[in-house]
């Protein structure tokens, strides 16, 4: 009972921390139509920005406090964020309005590349450290209860609570907000959208902005969970199945999405994986994913299609 | 439009390629060409950095010692990211360039599989530094491959020993439980068998727990880590995977100090950002620790540093990753200068002849002394039937700053070892339709 | 000028209907082949043929059939990979466990392995479409990078779980010479592409074509998507097993599961649309632009980099290899979103028109 | 040729659709007899184009069923719909755009092609083997219609870069080939001038005469429906509001508030 206990509280954090990629995804696929699977590669490039600018300001300016250069550091990688998203908007989506949904997901792939290959070569390719200071060591919770108690990573938590923040922010900003609204609005048409006087370009790049951010606290996270290196872009395929999961246009599908795969995941690979020999995590993940999509072809929180002719 | 576009590319590459072989043609003599494939990008770069540095600088640093018995080493090196397909087309590009390729070090077990069957076609022979077939131990079926130093088994078999000596003598392994934690690709999965034997043998019991590569996601593992609350953790990890591993550890709270990784598990770029965390994390070691004093490591920063020749930064130079390439690089160094010995001092020596001379290699200690790797390895002799020389190994441990070696040299057990490698070995040749060598054949 | 259909009337619905209808087309294209086929084993040279024209070969077998079932069917995959993989390690099977098995009969029923395979994954996308789709065919990809690793049976029990293949021989005669390999692969190239275009120039080409730009619209003439999409995705992971097999019999020799990762279905994917989807020739160029320039631009940067004086570094060439590799992709997108079969015909137009602009 | 309306072919009985909360229809009733041309008309959104995707069987009606030659049916399955012969043109061109003019209309021959996937495969250009031999007959066939449309010069056209009138022709093309019994026309002359209208209702009437094709027809153009149908059927906001000749629906009250917006 305590293992299981164990088991669903490691598989929700890990849930919540899939989310917060997925929630890449989704923000752009809602307002651009565009399937970002450079979201994987962003959150390197964002991670790598921040790992190294904090390594390096203290050399620079000599400053002292771990806290500052931390904040400077992120403040710094946020901005190049926001120039990343403003390059892809300039040189890339403009460019390719009203294309098929394949070719934009291709021109996304080719900014994988690139921005891979530009991290690499600017902040180098081997393993970096991004220490703000979440603590490392469990915490063990109705020992009373349980023999052994049950265990909680004190990190996977204070991760989990940072990524509900966000999302917080995130709704806060869509719901309140001019802009917000203007996003949604977009998101929902964008011819209407346009006819009423909003620039289509200028809301892509605020939502390749806000990406980007998302990136850069994922990276932030992830990057301090395993180090910041190359394989951070594969977070990227693990999100993936929630992403489908929760429908592509849908905020609080990646959300409850994340923490769908994410249980299911843990629970599959403790429960099931003995039995055929274990390592059956994120094929289970995916096919978890397909089982809802039978029931529900545009993923939970999805917009229904009807066929019109 | 197409024939044109096709045609051109096919004649621009053809152009290309054959251009690089007459120029190589005409390459200078008295040069040993040697291909460097290395992986600086991709998902295991932290590793393959500070490898490709040392195999690098070591040819660097043979050069500037005067080349062997005069005979330079030239070298090219090429990126493969760690991928099959593009280490494959590295060594065909490679493989005929100045003059020819003498001999290669894949440095990825999927690519040694690739290549293993290719070598031997075009003559030249591999040399793996504790990776790729296990069995390849076997001269007399595996002519062209060469597992210096020790291969997988070599590996296991130290851990279990090492574990054995903790608990004070393997017979008290009995009963107890050990968690294998493993890389989910034939890499990993090269531990199983002699593990399985081990545990057969001492009746301990043993857990296996694959992690799907790249290892970024292991919650999973170390749940069932924690609810199976095994006596000792093998950690069979590469890349990101270690790291993770160790957060993971220290997150579930299991005692680092219970850990015992593999030789791809157990350098600077594994415990680098865990820090104190992987404090009393144990690894084997492919003989050599971090030593930043050893003497070879004192003339690379000498001879090739101080002249700004170096290929990576300074403070790497001696670090685990950066010796084993050293190593690597001296022993197949050491191959061709017995080739030479035998076929002609200061000739450019050939695939085969180079095979002869890493086939009959006998590093004396006073040789390695010589060379400056005294207290890195130990002596080891190769022959036609035993192309792996060595069957030992240390463990070091990470204090939290650095790797300090914690046991004295433990020797894998060959009665164990030297039976699976032939039997594996002979199915490879059934399989293949090979007939091994006989002893005969061996002194050709 | 010499690029005119003017004169050639079509006096027959059968000469009209033909794969190549204008004159010029057949001589080229028969002219290409017997160069492929003759010229270039006798003059190629050892790396041009095995790193470079074999997985050339090979990879564009694969690339058609993900282009018949993403690009004449319109149902993105991200499984290609795995269909690969599923014939690579069907045709070793067979190789191995039934004594004396001719080589061709065990590649095809490594596609037909790779088939089955395929039709299964295929099933959701009778209800899910698009992009939904491709994300699922992800299940398929990972599942197989599993079963293979996982269950020994299929690589004959041995402790590391790769296959090995050797010494290969077809009607007693060995292959071992790079340019037989060559031609081997290259034939089964050209007896399969003419299959393919058979296929899609008929009528159930039309099926599926149907399928793609209007379902709704083909259901209603009496297509049934079933069965469109089904056989869609069995000729398309019928071709991709047997490119498989292809590529680990001849081109690596030995092999584990991660040859055949995810990175080869979005690869694969890649060449259908830098290339062309729905046209035969896409993905010829598509898999020269992902095969072949990659390498290219790893030697050529370097002697780039060398005229302007510059001495660069492996690391920072391959870095470099990747964003321009990046850049140009989304260059071509830009250029051509049809991929480079448009602009191929786009060229064929104007060497019609020529020497009138328009 | 004088065109005698044969008996009831096509029997819509009570047929009721929702998608959720929206009802698209309620309880329609109506039926269509042999060799008539039958209207549908009605404002936007009276679900006129909905009854047609009932009958196509592309949505399936929660209540009701529908009599096709005396076989009653709860739900249409697309395929038997057109294998029972009935074809159907689009309101907003439903064409397979990125296929040429010609193929266009194979594909409404497909129905008729019977050869095997590997027969398919292996066809050889010297018209050996079925599967060319069969091209060749329905191509025939298609040609025929080619020239009753007088399309002839777009053939090889992908039909994406025709202009709009032209596309609505082709639509009906692709219909034709497949040799209906009953055609369903979804507003067939929408976004037409003059001319092309005159043309299409032209294709209609012969379509009608020539093959005896009964027909049923969606159309906004009240001059053109009174002067071509035989029954009208007058939907509004899902309900039938009417059902006669042209003259009768013309006098009915209801119709005429439904059009110049009367609440009821």
């Amino acid at each position: 009972m305590a293992f299981f206990l164990e088991t669903l509280l490691g598989g929700l954090m890990a849930g919540m921390l899939y989310s917060l990629v997925a929630l890449g995804f989704v923000l752009i696929f809602k307002a651009s139509g565009v399937f970002n699977f450079a979201q994987g590669a962003m959150v390197l490039f964002a991670a790598l920005a921040m790992a190294r600018f904090s390594e390096w300001i203290p050399q620079w300016t000599g400053l002292e406090s771990k806290v500052l250069s931390d904040v400077a550091a992120f403040a710094i990688a946020a901005l190049i964020m926001f120039a990343v998203a403003w390059l892809i908007e300039r040189l890339v989506l403009r460019h390719l309005v009203n294309q098929e949904g394949a070719t934009l997901l291709m021109a996304t792939i080719g900014i994988t590349y690139f921005l891979e290959g530009l991290g690499q070569s600017l902040f180098g390719s081997s393993i970096y450290k991004i220490d703000i200071g979440m603590p490392k060591d469990p915490i063990f919770v109705l020992e009373s209860t349980f023999q052994g108690g049950v265990l909680i990573n004190k990190e996977d938590l204070y991760a989990a609570l940072i990524a509900a923040t966000l999302v917080a922010l995130l709704s806060l900003f869509f719901q309140k907000t001019a802009t917000g609204r203007a996003l949604r609005a977009v998101a929902d048409d964008h011819q209407a959208a346009q006819s009423i006087g909003i620039a289509l370009s200028r809301i892509w790049v605020i939502v390749w902005c806000v990406a980007g951010v998302v990136a850069l606290v994922a990276g932030m996270i992830w990057g301090s969970k395993l180090g910041v290196q190359f394989s951070l872009s594969t977070v990227a395929l693990r999100a993936l199945p929630v992403v489908i999961l929760g429908g592509l246009t849908s905020v609080p599908g990646a959300i409850i999405g994340g923490l769908i795969i994410g249980v299911g995941e843990k629970l599959s690979e403790v429960y099931l994986g003995p039995y055929v020999g274990g390592g059956i995590e994120i094929w289970f993940a995916y096919v978890l994913a397909l089982g809802f999509l039978l029931i529900r072809p545009q993923g939970l929180f999805g917009e229904k299609i009807i066929d019109r002719v | 439009m197409k024939t044109r576009q096709l045609a051109f590319a096919i004649a621009a590459l053809a152009a290309s390629a054959s251009s690089l072989v007459h120029t190589s043609a005409a390459a200078q003599a008295k040069e040993q060409f040697i291909p460097v494939l290395s992986y600086r990008t991709g998902p295991y770069a932290p590793n393959g950095i500070p490898i490709a540095n040392g195999i690098v600088d070591y040819y660097k640093l043979v050069n500037a010692r005067g080349g062997i018995n005069g005979v330079k080493i030239a070298f090219e090196e090429c990126e493969t990211g760690y991928d099959t397909a593009r280490s494959v087309e590295c060594y065909e590009r490679l493989k005929g360039k100045n003059g020819g390729a003498s001999v290669v070090q894949p440095w990825s077990t999927g690519a040694t599989f690739a290549i293993t069957e290719k070598a031997a076609v075009d003559k030249i022979p591999i040399v793996t530094l504790g990776y790729g077939r296990s069995e390849s131990a076997d001269g007399t079926v595996f002519k062209w491959n060469f597992p210096l130093a020790g291969n997988y088994w070599v590996a296991a078999d130290a851990l279990v020993q090492a574990i054995g000596q903790k608990e004070g003598g393997l017979a008290k392994l009995k009963g107890k439980k050990i968690a294998l934690v493993y890389h989910d690709s034939p890499f990993g999965k090269e531990s199983i068998p002699m593990l399985d034997e081990r545990a057969a043998q001492q009746g301990f019991e043993l857990l296996k727990l694959p992690v799907t590569a790249p290892g970024v996601e292991q919650k999973a593992t170390w749940l069932q880590v924690r609810q199976a609350r095994p006596d000792y953790v093998i950690l069979w990890g590469f890349g990101v995977m270690n790291s993770t591993a160790l957060k993971e550890a220290q997150a579930t709270g299991y005692p680092r100090e219970k850990m015992y990784g593999v030789w791809w598990s157990g350098a600077e770029p594994d415990v680098k950002d865990v820090g104190e965390g992987a404090k009393g994390y144990n690894s084997v070691t492919l003989q050599n620790s971090t030593d930043y004093s050893a003497k070879v490591v004192k003339e690379i920063l000498a001879m090739v540093y101080d002249k700004g020749q170096g290929t990576g930064n300074r403070e790497e130079v001696g670090q685990v990753l950066y010796l084993r390439g050293a190593m690597g690089s001296m022993l197949t160094v050491e191959g061709i200068r017995a080739a030479q010995e035998r076929f002609g001092k200061g000739k450019v020596m050939t695939g085969e002849q180079v095979r002869w001379g890493l086939e009959n290699l006998n590093l004396t200690q006073a040789k390695l002394d010589a060379l400056g790797f005294a207290g890195v390895l130990r002596p080891i002799s190769t022959s036609c039937a035993d192309h792996m020389g060595a069957y030992w190994a240390r463990i070091h441990t990470w204090d939290g700053k650095a790797w300090k070696f914690t046991t004295d040299w433990l020797q894998a057990d060959e009665q164990i070892i030297k039976p699976m490698v032939k039997a594996a070995a002979a199915k490879y040749a059934a399989e293949k339709k090979l007939t091994s060598r006989t002893p005969a054949e061996c002194q050709s | 000028m010499l690029y005119r259909e003017n004169g050639q009337f079509k006096t027959t619905y059968r000469a009209d209907q033909q794969i190549f209808p204008i004159l010029q087309d057949r001589v080229v294209v028969l002219l290409f082949v017997a160069f492929a086929v003759i010229a270039v084993p006798l003059f190629a040279s050892d790396y041009l043929l095995r790193a470079i024209l074999i997985p050339f070969v090979i990879i564009s077998l694969a690339a058609l059939g993900v282009n018949i079932l993403v690009g004449y069917c319109g149902q993105i995959s991200l499984g290609s990979g795995a269909f690969m993989a599923v014939g690579a390690y069907g045709a070793y099977n067979v190789m191995a466990r039934i004594p004396g098995m001719p080589l061709i009969p065990a590649l095809l029923l490594g596609g037909f392995f790779a088939m089955l395979f395929g039709m299964f994954f295929g099933l959701p996308s009778l209800r899910v479409k698009g992009l939904y789709l491709a994300v699922a065919t992800l299940a398929a990809q990972f599942f197989a990078d599993w079963m293979f690793l996982r269950i020994k049976w299929f690589t004959l029990d041995n402790s590391s779980g790769s296959a090995a293949v050797s010494n290969l021989q077809v009607f007693g005669h060995a292959l071992e010479s790079d340019a037989s390999k060559y031609l081997f692969c290259l034939t089964f190239l050209i007896v399969i592409a003419l299959g393919a275009k058979n296929l899609v120039r008929g009528a159930i080409g039309r099926e599926w074509m149907a399928i793609r730009d209007m379902d709704v619209a083909a259901a209603v003439i009496g297509i049934r998507p079933m069965y469109a999409k089904l056989s869609a995705f069995a000729v398309s992971s019928f071709i991709i097993g047997v490119a498989g097999a292809l590529w680990g019999f001849f081109y690596l020799g030995a092999w584990e599961p991660a040859a055949f990762s995810v990175d080869q279905s979005f690869r694969l994917l890649f060449m259908v649309i830098i290339g062309g989807l729905g046209s035969i020739m896409g993905s010829f160029f598509g898999a020269a632009f992902i095969v072949v320039l990659p390498i290219a631009l790893n030697q050529m940067l370097p002697a780039i980099a060398s005229l302007f004086g510059a001495q660069i570094s492996t690391s920072a060439l391959s870095h470099t290899e990747l964003m321009v590799f990046g850049a140009l992709i989304v260059w071509f997108l830009i250029v051509e979103p049809h991929g480079l079969a448009r602009l191929w015909s786009i060229g064929k137009e104007k060497l019609r028109r020529w020497p009138f602009p328009h | 040729m004088t065109r005698r309306i044969g008996d009831v072919i096509l029997d819509v009985q009570n047929i009721s659709l929702a998608f959720g909360g929206v009802k698209a229809l309620t309880d329609i009733s109506f039926n269509v007899r042999e060799h008539e041309v039958r209207a549908i008309i009605g404002p936007n959104g009276a679900g006129k184009s909905s009854m047609l995707n009932c009958i196509n069987g592309v949505y399936q009606p929660q209540h009701g069923s529908i009599t096709f030659r005396g076989k009653t049916f709860r739900h249409m399955n697309s395929r038997q719909v057109a294998e029972m012969g009935v074809a159907r043109t689009f309101q907003n061109l439903a064409l397979f755009k990125g296929m040429s003019v010609l193929d266009n209309l194979m594909t409404g021959r497909n129905l008729k092609m019977r050869s095997g996937l590997l027969m398919q495969a292996f066809r050889n250009p010297f018209g050996i083997g079925p599967a060319e031999r069969e091209e060749i007959e329905q191509r025939e066939a298609v040609e025929r219609i080619i020239d009753f449309l007088e399309i002839q010069a777009y053939r090889k056209t992908p039909v994406g870069r025709l202009p709009y009138g032209l596309q609505k022709r082709v639509d009906l093309g692709r219909a034709l080939a497949m040799e209906p019994q009953v055609l369903l026309l979804d507003e067939p002359m929408a976004g037409m001038n003059v001319e092309e209208k005159q043309d299409m209702s032209r294709f209609i009437l012969d379509i009608n005469d020539e093959y005896g094709t009964t027909i049923v027809l969606i159309e906004h153009d009240m001059s053109v429906v009174m002067d071509i149908s035989d029954r009208v059927v007058v939907l509004d906001y899902g309900k039938k509001i009417g059902d006669g000749t042209p003259d009768e629906v013309r006098r009915n009250e209801n119709v005429i508030g439904a059009y110049l917006g009367v609440a009821h």
